[in-house]
């Protein structure tokens, strides 16, 4: 196989033209490039759009850096490190924070960074004038004073920024909190609110786009960070070029090309052909099969990705706790592993990403078919008798996009599912109806997930965002799960100032959810990428996008 | 008859196709002579392999048939064993040949000028310009008016018998020494094909060639022929000179062919009296929207006629006069615009649809092709019940017998009875249709060209037994024509139409010994007769009409015949022309007749 | 042009009509068609392997031909450890071979379905616009026309996505494709049938319009519609193929031809090729199958 | 004449459209779903999803959104009246703008493929319909049936696997450019348009080199029908009556060639149409399986994203081109043969 795999290979060098890889140049294989470089536009949500964002733009505050795990730096989520702001210091009593900007940090655009240009990022944000205000939901999560829901209403003085962030000078601003809330500096490195560069915006800007939209979506989205745009054609392929003046440095890969290479197959032809230098969502099978390569390199880490099932409480039978866990005692996890991600994933034996400060670890199900079969009885269906009425509540969705990494998870539990006799089938469903199911409806009765990454970096975000009922500030409650000692212990939880008594409230909450099913975590798999071993200084963060900036290249 | 020299020497010529598992020869062993400046007819049934011996006179056969055998001797070669290139260049240059279905023969995608050049430069070394002019020469020659506005016109848009005339300009381009026409005037109306004839033979006679017709009518061989072939069965059964042929048939099959003929000296059908008006018509008028336009085709105006119980009505005219569009009216097939249709003192276009359909087991009517008149998908028996099941239903196995004596009513066996339409000759499906039609006793019938698609010989018995059943039956016909022969021998009275109106109106013998009317002399004098002794044109042809009928759509504002007629004034031009009744039954639409302005020439026959 | 094709171009007096060639043919295609619906009867049940449930053993090759005559004897002697992969396994872990067998019975039912409901409706309007012309019939054959511009696929792809993937809404999907196919086909026929002789005959015999319609046109306009059906089938099973392939056809794990190709289409570039040519090879002898029957209806049709 | 006709034949194309148009607006807003939520993403709280509603103008009454789309209310947004097919819910850019990138791609691939067909297919189909019944024909019969009842995604597939991956002949199946290489400025939006007129023939040669195998795909697919048209109309013109009379008359060989040649263009034409303009969505199977971001990979996009304006936009454009392309075809038609009346 291998020596045909080369005659395939010479064949495709030896017919490429013009190589664009020289010294420092290098060239990414991605499933698609930014639709969009707009946070608050129609493709924040899309990570290929996330990784433009992230390349242009930078943030006030970062993590610093932790461990460094299989070659692979991993932040500390305890610590915080200036980016724009330089430091920045809390009052308690009035909740306010006081950043102190960087001096002499200039743009792509030629523009030098200072204080307008925070608030200039933020009166954009409680604008909500984009067709998706995440710029807005994150200062709303953090609490920030006047971010709240009043800004959709019909009072335009709501959508001004008032007194809650305030310019005290050209290198100093305050924000001002509601309440307490340990999320503001979280929120701050998130790609939803990083700062743009005011004065190349603002020349962007039309009467009917004030806020610049349109450019921002179909452009360039100016800032401060360590790549400014070249070329960018949607659909096709984008290209950076390094910023020789960034405040972090001069980065080392001088160019970075992005393109759209949408099956995962193809990218790892490509890369095996030695013509990309690095390549992002293969399958973990993909990704295995190159592990032994020599001159490519697998690099991965336990970051926030994982898997559960969702079952639908709203939906008959599974508000049955019983059928809820003979479920989770029908399903085969090493096999799970081993098939599905090649071993590169570990049982999940939580409710929030092991990683994530807050996280307490729960006890996990065994793969016990016949546990399962007696629960079944126990919830009153034995060997299944009686579920085939519920038609068609044990299809299992899925995002039909993700076949080619979750077929053969969901396949594995069809079957297994069907062994212990739940009439398991199959619904792949596009990832936008998929979406829409999820977040809108709320009516998936059954379903695999390995998309939900909570970005605010704490359990107790993660815990509001899946777990907290709806009319208490749930966000994303997909299964409608509701539990009022839940509710109440998390609003406690959420303005606790003290770390150790919200961790332990957290840690009881995780307790609750785990003894409910409320889902059923099934692994944590690594985040993975796969390049050629002149790039090295990789480094991992909760969006899952790469800081090219981070990236050394050798020859 | 056979010279010393002929031109063509035709021996043991075969043609035949293969099916699945079988060869079939329609053309079996023909020989013959042909000389120069001679006119030949060769006459024949449909399928008797006429056609295709005049095609592999020219070495060809048309897919899927090959020559089998035989020799074709041309100035002293055998075409059928010439390499492809020299018969080629004989095609065309020295045998010119024309074909049924002129149109179809032109190739549609070109100017017919640049075919006859095509024609003319494939033989004779010419320019393009030389050619054009040489085209425009023939078509000159062929009778064609404004031959160099002709030039450009495309097959579609040429009328049959001004294509065939383009046809016979490109055969006669190279001045052939022989033409073969394959019979050049079928689908052509009376008029148009005695014309054509005519021109076609002058045209030959100028350019000397020799001529073999193909046809099976025998008043064509009769009119214009010097010489008669009667191929039968895929030989020549009988050659003789006209003359002898007419008088002294040899061959039984001749004898048969002619027997009609012979038989036609006995006399018109007596006229019936009383039942006067049994069906009638009143001012009769249906006019045809035309899409896109607010014009309308005028197919019948104001047609009166009136059919009296167990008479026979024949109705002439050429294509186009609205002769069907008549009958179905007459039928209700379709609504008149204005006009009554009165049976039996019963206005049946007043009828809603229900008292219509019952109606209509007291009228019927046979089309003119028999094949497209029942549904393929039945047996006989079925076609033959369901008139008696729309009308009277009851018992099946009654209805089955009538069934099965409405088969021997029409000398047909009851065994056919199982038999699919498919299984069966035109003829014999005409008289099932004849049968259907009379099954529920109906007391009128209309006849729209029953014999028009049959041979001679079916055509003849197919009549005899039309007047059998009507002396039999008690019913009237309207009997619709264009073939003269056949209304004369069953009809006893007759109305000409030209352009949807009625020209001329009277008994049988009035009508076709005296005609009044300019148009009903033309059809009467173009009307070949199959009589060699009095040949068409060995004589002056009397009250020819010039060109051809105008549209329907916008008719002339005086006389429609205006255009045409041999008498016409500039008062015929400008006045709207009125049937007048001359007495004794008769009508004619023209006021010079009418005036006894146009002197009553001898009738052209009989 | 060549002169040798101008010689065979005018070879006029030798010709052998094209009817009843290649009865052979015929016989392949009576043959593909006749597996096929023994497959669609028995085909889940006589595989080594449940079609829908996955094994351990991921993207096994399928044996080596010098392989499979020890396997044979293994397999019938009972010494295996497992029934043999005949084309291997795909990224699933399902066995190729039994899903390949099992496939007919969806593939089949979709377009054999699809094609009845087509043809039922596309008759039936196409009697109905046929015979009885009037403003309305003709807004019907508008209508027609607008859903038969449509870009087939696209249509397909949106009713498939608008009713959810399954067998069902795949089926509608498809007859709405079709409808308008088989009305065109029906209508011209009725069309040229309601100026026919016989057809006048019957009325001027006193038979209403509804009898005419229903006892003389119908059966005679019948034809061409039942003899596409069998070129509509093949194509059916196509296009349901297709569907699959770019995510809108029937849900896995059901076996079917289109979804299996789709399955292993992405690793065909790095040679991992069974999973989607076994399927592939079946669709394509069956579409052929259905189009050689087709054709050899028409021809038999043709012929009278 | 004939510019009368092309009027009325555009104007019934323009109701026709209009109604398309109308049927899809409807039809596609039946769909279970809509892509707010996408928009949405982690922000889903109510007031995000109105938000987001907002933005796409959902939350406005289904026929005040019909007549924003048809550019009734300029004053809101332009519409079709203005030229403008509006803006992609998923990407945000214009619909006719994204269109123009991914409509040229698929037509420079079937149109190329509609050549090389011809060119086997015309060859081919004559050699059947000159040698009838015989092996030759037979041959050429049973290939064109095969051809043409083919998965030609499965051929893509196996072509792959075959040139791409065993014989290393072909490029694999990246696109329209190797990944390495930069694509030249888009002027056309053909890409062997856009690489000459760049002036970088190696560019040209590549893209040339990347279309060889989803062209050949194609190619094999369309001769099938191509070839039993052109074997048909052939047999058929041979078979006529004025063929047969101008061997009749001696016209030379190389005339009655033509002629048949000629009466055999004019009814392949209808068919032609009909297969390009199946092929404009119809190629999408090929365009997925050599990853060419076409009109059809656009299509699905559109479809899976639930992009409203997307969908109305390809559909309505997809239609449009193959109304014209009929159009066009009609008139030559009608230039051959001068039958066809306008």
């Amino acid at each position: 196989m291998k020596t045909m795999m080369s005659t395939a290979t010479a064949a495709l060098c030896a017919l490429s033209v013009a190589g664009a890889a020289t010294a420092q140049e290098i060239l990414i294989l991605a499933e698609d490039v930014p639709a969009g470089l707009n946070y608050d536009g129609p493709a924040a949500a899309i990570p290929s759009s996330q990784q433009g964002m992230v390349t242009l733009l930078e943030p006030l505050v970062g993590y610093a850096d932790g461990e460094t795990v299989d070659g692979v730096v991993v932040p500390d989520f305890d610590t915080f490190e200036g980016r724009l702001a330089e430091s920045w210091t809390y009052d308690a009593d009035t909740l306010t924070w006081t950043f102190n900007l960087r001096q002499g940090v200039t743009g792509c655009g030629g523009a030098t960074f200072n204080a307008d240009d925070v608030m200039y990022t933020f009166e954009r944000a409680k604008s909500v004038s984009g067709a998706a205000p995440i710029g807005w939901f994150l200062s709303n999560v953090a609490s920030i004073d006047g971010f709240g829901p009043e800004v959709f209403g019909d009072d335009a003085a709501a959508k001004e920024l008032g007194d809650s962030i305030v310019k005290i000078d050209d290198y100093t601003v305050q924000i001002r909190q509601a309440e307490p809330n340990a999320l503001l500096l979280p929120v701050l490195t998130i790609f939803g609110l990083l700062i743009f560069d005011k004065e190349t915006m603002e020349a962007n800007a039309t009467e009917a786009d004030p806020w610049s939209h349109d450019y921002v979506n179909n452009t360039n989205a100016p800032g401060f960070g360590g790549y400014c745009l070249e070329s960018w054609a949607k659909n096709e392929q984008i290209t950076y070029s390094s910023f020789p003046d960034y405040y972090r440095g001069a980065p080392d890969a001088t160019r970075v090309s992005v393109r759209r290479v949408p099956q995962s197959s193809n990218r790892l032809v490509v890369l095996r052909s030695g013509q990309a230098d690095l390549v992002t969502g293969l399958t973990p099978r993909e990704y295995n099969s190159i592990a032994d390569v020599d001159g490519l390199t697998v690099a991965g880490v336990t970051g926030n990705e994982n898997l559960f099932i969702h079952m639908n409480f709203d939906v008959e039978p599974f508000d049955n706790i019983k059928l809820r866990e003979a479920i989770a005692h029908a399903i085969p996890y090493d096999q799970i592993i081993a098939t599905g991600y090649f071993g590169e994933a570990t049982q999940w034996n939580g409710m929030v990403p092991s990683t994530y400060p807050g996280y307490a670890e729960v006890a996990g199900f065994s793969y016990d078919p016949e546990m399962a079969k007696s629960l079944l009885a126990e919830a009153g269906y034995p060997d299944g008798a009686g579920l085939d009425a519920f038609g068609e509540a044990f299809a299992l969705s899925y995002v039909a996009e993700k076949e080619s990494t979750l077929g053969p998870i969901v396949n594995v539990i069809q079957t297994a599912l069907r062994e212990v006799g739940i009439p398991a089938t199959l619904d792949p469903i596009p990832q936008t109806q998929y979406g829409d199911r999820q977040l809108v409806r709320r009516d998936l009765p059954f379903a695999v997930n390995d998309q939900e990454k909570p970005i605010g970096v704490d359990a107790g975000y993660a815990i509001q965002l899946f777990f907290v009922s709806p009319e208490n500030g749930g966000l994303n409650n997909m299964v409608n799960y509701r539990n009022a000692d839940l509710d109440t212990m998390w609003s406690g939880a959420r303005v606790d100032p003290d770390t150790a008594s919200r961790d332990a409230t957290l840690a009881q909450i995780q307790e609750m959810l785990a003894a409910d099913v409320a889902w059923l975590p099934i692994v944590e798999y690594r985040t993975q990428w796969a390049f050629r071993d002149r790039v090295s200084g990789l480094k991992w963060y909760p969006d899952n996008s790469i800081r090219y900036t981070d990236l050394q290249i050798s020859e | 008859m056979n010279g010393d020299n002929p031109l063509l020497r035709v021996r043991d010529l075969k043609v035949g196709y293969e099916v699945p598992g079988d060869l079939i020869v329609p053309v079996e062993g023909v020989s013959f002579d042909l000389n120069p400046h001679e006119v030949v007819g060769l006459i024949g049934d449909a399928g008797s392999g006429k056609s295709t011996t005049a095609l592999a006179l020219m070495g060809l056969a048309r897919p899927p048939g090959k020559i089998l055998g035989g020799s074709v001797e041309f100035g002293g070669r055998d075409l059928l064993t010439l390499p492809d290139a020299e018969i080629r260049e004989i095609r065309g240059r020295d045998i010119g040949i024309i074909v049924q279905n002129p149109r179809a023969a032109l190739n549609p995608m070109l100017r017919v000028g640049r075919q006859i050049g095509f024609a003319y430069r494939a033989h004779n070394e010419a320019t393009e310009a030389a050619a054009r002019a040489h085209a425009i020469d023939m078509l000159r020659l062929v009778g064609i008016n404004d031959p160099e506005r002709r030039v450009e016109a495309y097959a579609h848009e040429l009328s049959g018998g001004m294509a065939q005339r383009a046809l016979i300009a490109m055969a006669l381009s190279s001045t052939p020494k022989l033409l073969i026409a394959d019979e050049p005037t079928s689908g052509l109306d009376v008029t148009i094909q005695a014309q054509f004839l005519d021109e076609m033979w002058q045209t030959v006679q100028k350019t000397g060639s020799a001529m073999l017709l193909v046809t099976q009518e025998l008043g064509v061989i009769a009119n214009f022929c010097d010489r008669v072939l009667v191929l039968h069965k895929g030989r020549i059964v009988e050659d003789a000179p006209v003359r002898q042929f007419f008088a002294e048939p040899q061959h039984p099959y001749s004898q048969e062919v002619l027997r009609f003929y012979h038989e036609r000296a006995s006399g018109y059908p007596e006229q019936v009296t009383g039942g006067a008006g049994f069906l009638r018509t009143d001012a009769l008028t249906k006019h045809f929207p035309l899409r896109g336009s607010d014009k309308v085709v005028q197919a019948v105006d104001k047609v009166t006629i009136s059919v009296a119980k167990g008479e026979a009505v024949g109705l002439v005219g050429e294509s186009g006069s609205g002769k069907t569009t008549v009958g179905r009216c007459l039928m209700r097939l379709e609504h008149p615009t204005a006009g009554a249709v009165i049976l039996d003192g019963q206005d049946i276009t007043a009828l809603n649809a229900a008292e219509m359909r019952k109606m209509r087991s007291r009228m019927q009517i046979v089309f003119q092709d028999p094949f497209d008149s029942v549904n393929p998908r039945w047996t006989v028996a079925d076609i033959l019940d369901e008139p008696l099941r729309v009308h009277e239903g009851g018992d099946k196995a009654a209805r089955r017998e009538r069934a099965v004596a409405a088969l021997k009513q029409v000398d047909l066996d009851p065994s056919l009875m199982i038999a699919k339409p498919r299984d069966l000759g035109a003829s014999t499906l005409q008289r099932i249709n004849i049968a259907r039609a009379l099954i529920c006793n109906p007391d009128f019938v209309v006849l729209d060209e029953p014999t028009s698609v049959l041979a001679p010989r079916a055509r003849n018995s197919l009549i005899a037994l039309l007047a059998r059943l009507q002396k039999e039956l008690g019913i009237s016909y309207l009997f619709i024509s264009h073939d003269l022969t056949t209304v004369r021998y069953l009809c006893q009275r007759v109305a000409v139409m030209y352009l949807g109106q009625i020209v001329e109106e009277g008994s049988v013998e009035q009508v076709f010994t005296a005609p009044q009317h300019p148009y009903s002399r033309a059809l009467l004098s173009a009307h070949l007769m199959p009589d060699p002794t009095n040949r068409r044109v060995d004589n002056p042809v009397p009250a020819a009409l010039e060109g051809e009928i105008p549209s329907p759509i916008d008719v002339p504002k005086g006389c429609y015949l205006a255009s045409r007629c041999p008498h016409v004034t500039d008062a015929c031009r400008a006045n709207p022309q009125v049937l007048t009744d001359l007495g004794q039954g008769r009508a004619v639409r023209c006021e010079r007749v009418v005036a006894g302005e146009i002197t009553l020439q001898e009738a052209a026959h009989d | 042009m060549p002169d040798q094709v101008q010689d065979l171009l005018l070879d006029e007096t030798t010709y052998v009509p094209p009817v009843r060639k290649a009865d052979w043919l015929m016989r392949i295609g009576v043959s593909i068609v006749t597996l096929v619906i023994f497959l669609a009867l028995f085909g889940p049940y006589i595989g080594p392997y449940d079609p829908t449930r996955t094994t351990i053993r991921i993207a096994v090759p399928p044996p080596g031909l010098t392989e499979i005559p020890g396997l044979l004897a293994g397999w019938i002697g009972g010494t295996l450890e497992y029934p043999p992969h005949w084309m291997g396994t795909d990224a699933n872990g399902y066995d190729i071979f039994s899903r390949v067998i099992a496939a007919p019975r969806t593939d089949l039912k979709i377009a054999l379905l699809a094609n009845i409901l087509s043809l039922i409706t596309g008759v039936f309007f196409g009697l109905v616009a046929g015979y009885w012309r009037n403003w309305g019939t003709e807004l019907l054959i508008r209508v027609s026309d607008v859903l038969q511009s449509f870009p087939v696929f696209i249509m397909a792809m949106v009713l498939v996505a608008l009713a959810g993937r399954s067998a069902t809404n795949i089926i509608i999907a498809l007859a709405f494709v079709y409808t308008p196919i088989y009305l065109r086909l029906t209508r011209a026929e009725v069309l040229g049938q309601t100026s026919r002789g016989f057809v006048e005959a019957a009325r001027a015999m006193g038979n209403s319009e509804l009898s005419i319609a229903l006892r003389h046109v119908l059966p005679n306009s019948l034809t061409p519609a039942l003899i596409q059906s069998s070129v509509t089938i093949g194509f059916a099973i196509l296009l349901t193929a297709g569907l699959s392939f770019v995510g809108a056809g029937v849900r896995p794990p059901t076996p079917e031809w289109g979804l299996m190709i789709s399955t292993g289409a992405n690793q065909i570039v790095l040679g991992e090729w069974w999973p989607s040519v076994f399927p592939g090879l079946a669709i394509s002898l069956t579409v052929f199958g259905f189009a050689v029957l087709g054709n050899a209806l028409e021809r038999r049709y043709e012929r009278g | 004449m004939l510019l009368r006709y092309i009027t009325r034949r555009m104007l019934i194309g323009v109701i026709q459209l209009f109604c398309l148009v109308i049927a899809v607006f409807f039809l596609i807003r039946l769909l279970p779903a809509d892509p707010v939520s996408r928009l949405v993403g982690l922000n889903s709280s109510p007031e995000g999803y109105e938000q987001a509603a907002r933005q796409l103008g959902l939350d406005r009454p289904l026929f005040e959104q019909l007549w924003i789309y048809l550019g009734l209310s300029p004053d809101i947004a332009p519409g079709l009246l203005q030229g403008s097919l509006g803006v992609s819910w998923a990407s945000g850019s214009t619909v006719g703008s994204e269109i123009a990138t991914f409509l040229p791609v698929t037509l420079q691939l079937i149109t190329l493929a509609f050549i090389l067909a011809f060119i086997i297919s015309i060859p081919v189909g004559m050699l059947g319909a000159l040698n009838p019944g015989k092996a030759a024909d037979k041959g050429v019969f049973v290939y064109s049936l095969f051809a043409g009842s083919q998965p030609e995604f499965w051929w893509g597939l196996l072509f792959v696997y075959v040139f791409y991956f065993q014989l290393g002949v072909a490029p694999a199946p990246l696109g329209q450019l190797s990944p390495m290489t930069f694509p030249p400025e888009p002027v056309t939006g053909f890409m062997l348009i856009d690489t000459l007129i760049a002036g970088e023939p190696a560019k040209f040669f590549e893209a040339l080199h990347h279309l060889m195998m989803p062209v050949i795909t194609l190619a094999f697919i369309l001769s099938g029908p191509i070839i039993k048209m052109v074997r048909q109309n052939m047999l058929r013109a041979l078979q006529s009556d004025f063929v047969l009379y101008a061997n009749l008359i001696g016209l030379p060989r190389k005339r009655v060639a033509r002629y048949a040649l000629r009466a055999a263009m004019g009814p392949s034409m209808t068919l032609i149409g009909i297969l390009y303009g199946f092929m404009l969505s119809g190629a999408v199977l090929v365009e997925s399986v050599f990853s060419l971001g076409g009109i059809g990979q656009y299509a699905i996009r559109s479809v899976l994203a639930f992009d409203y304006p997307a969908i109305q936009g390809v559909v309505l454009v997809i239609t449009a081109i193959s109304l014209v392309v009929y159009l066009l075809l009609d008139l030559i038609h009608a230039a051959i043969d001068p039958r066809i009346a306008y």
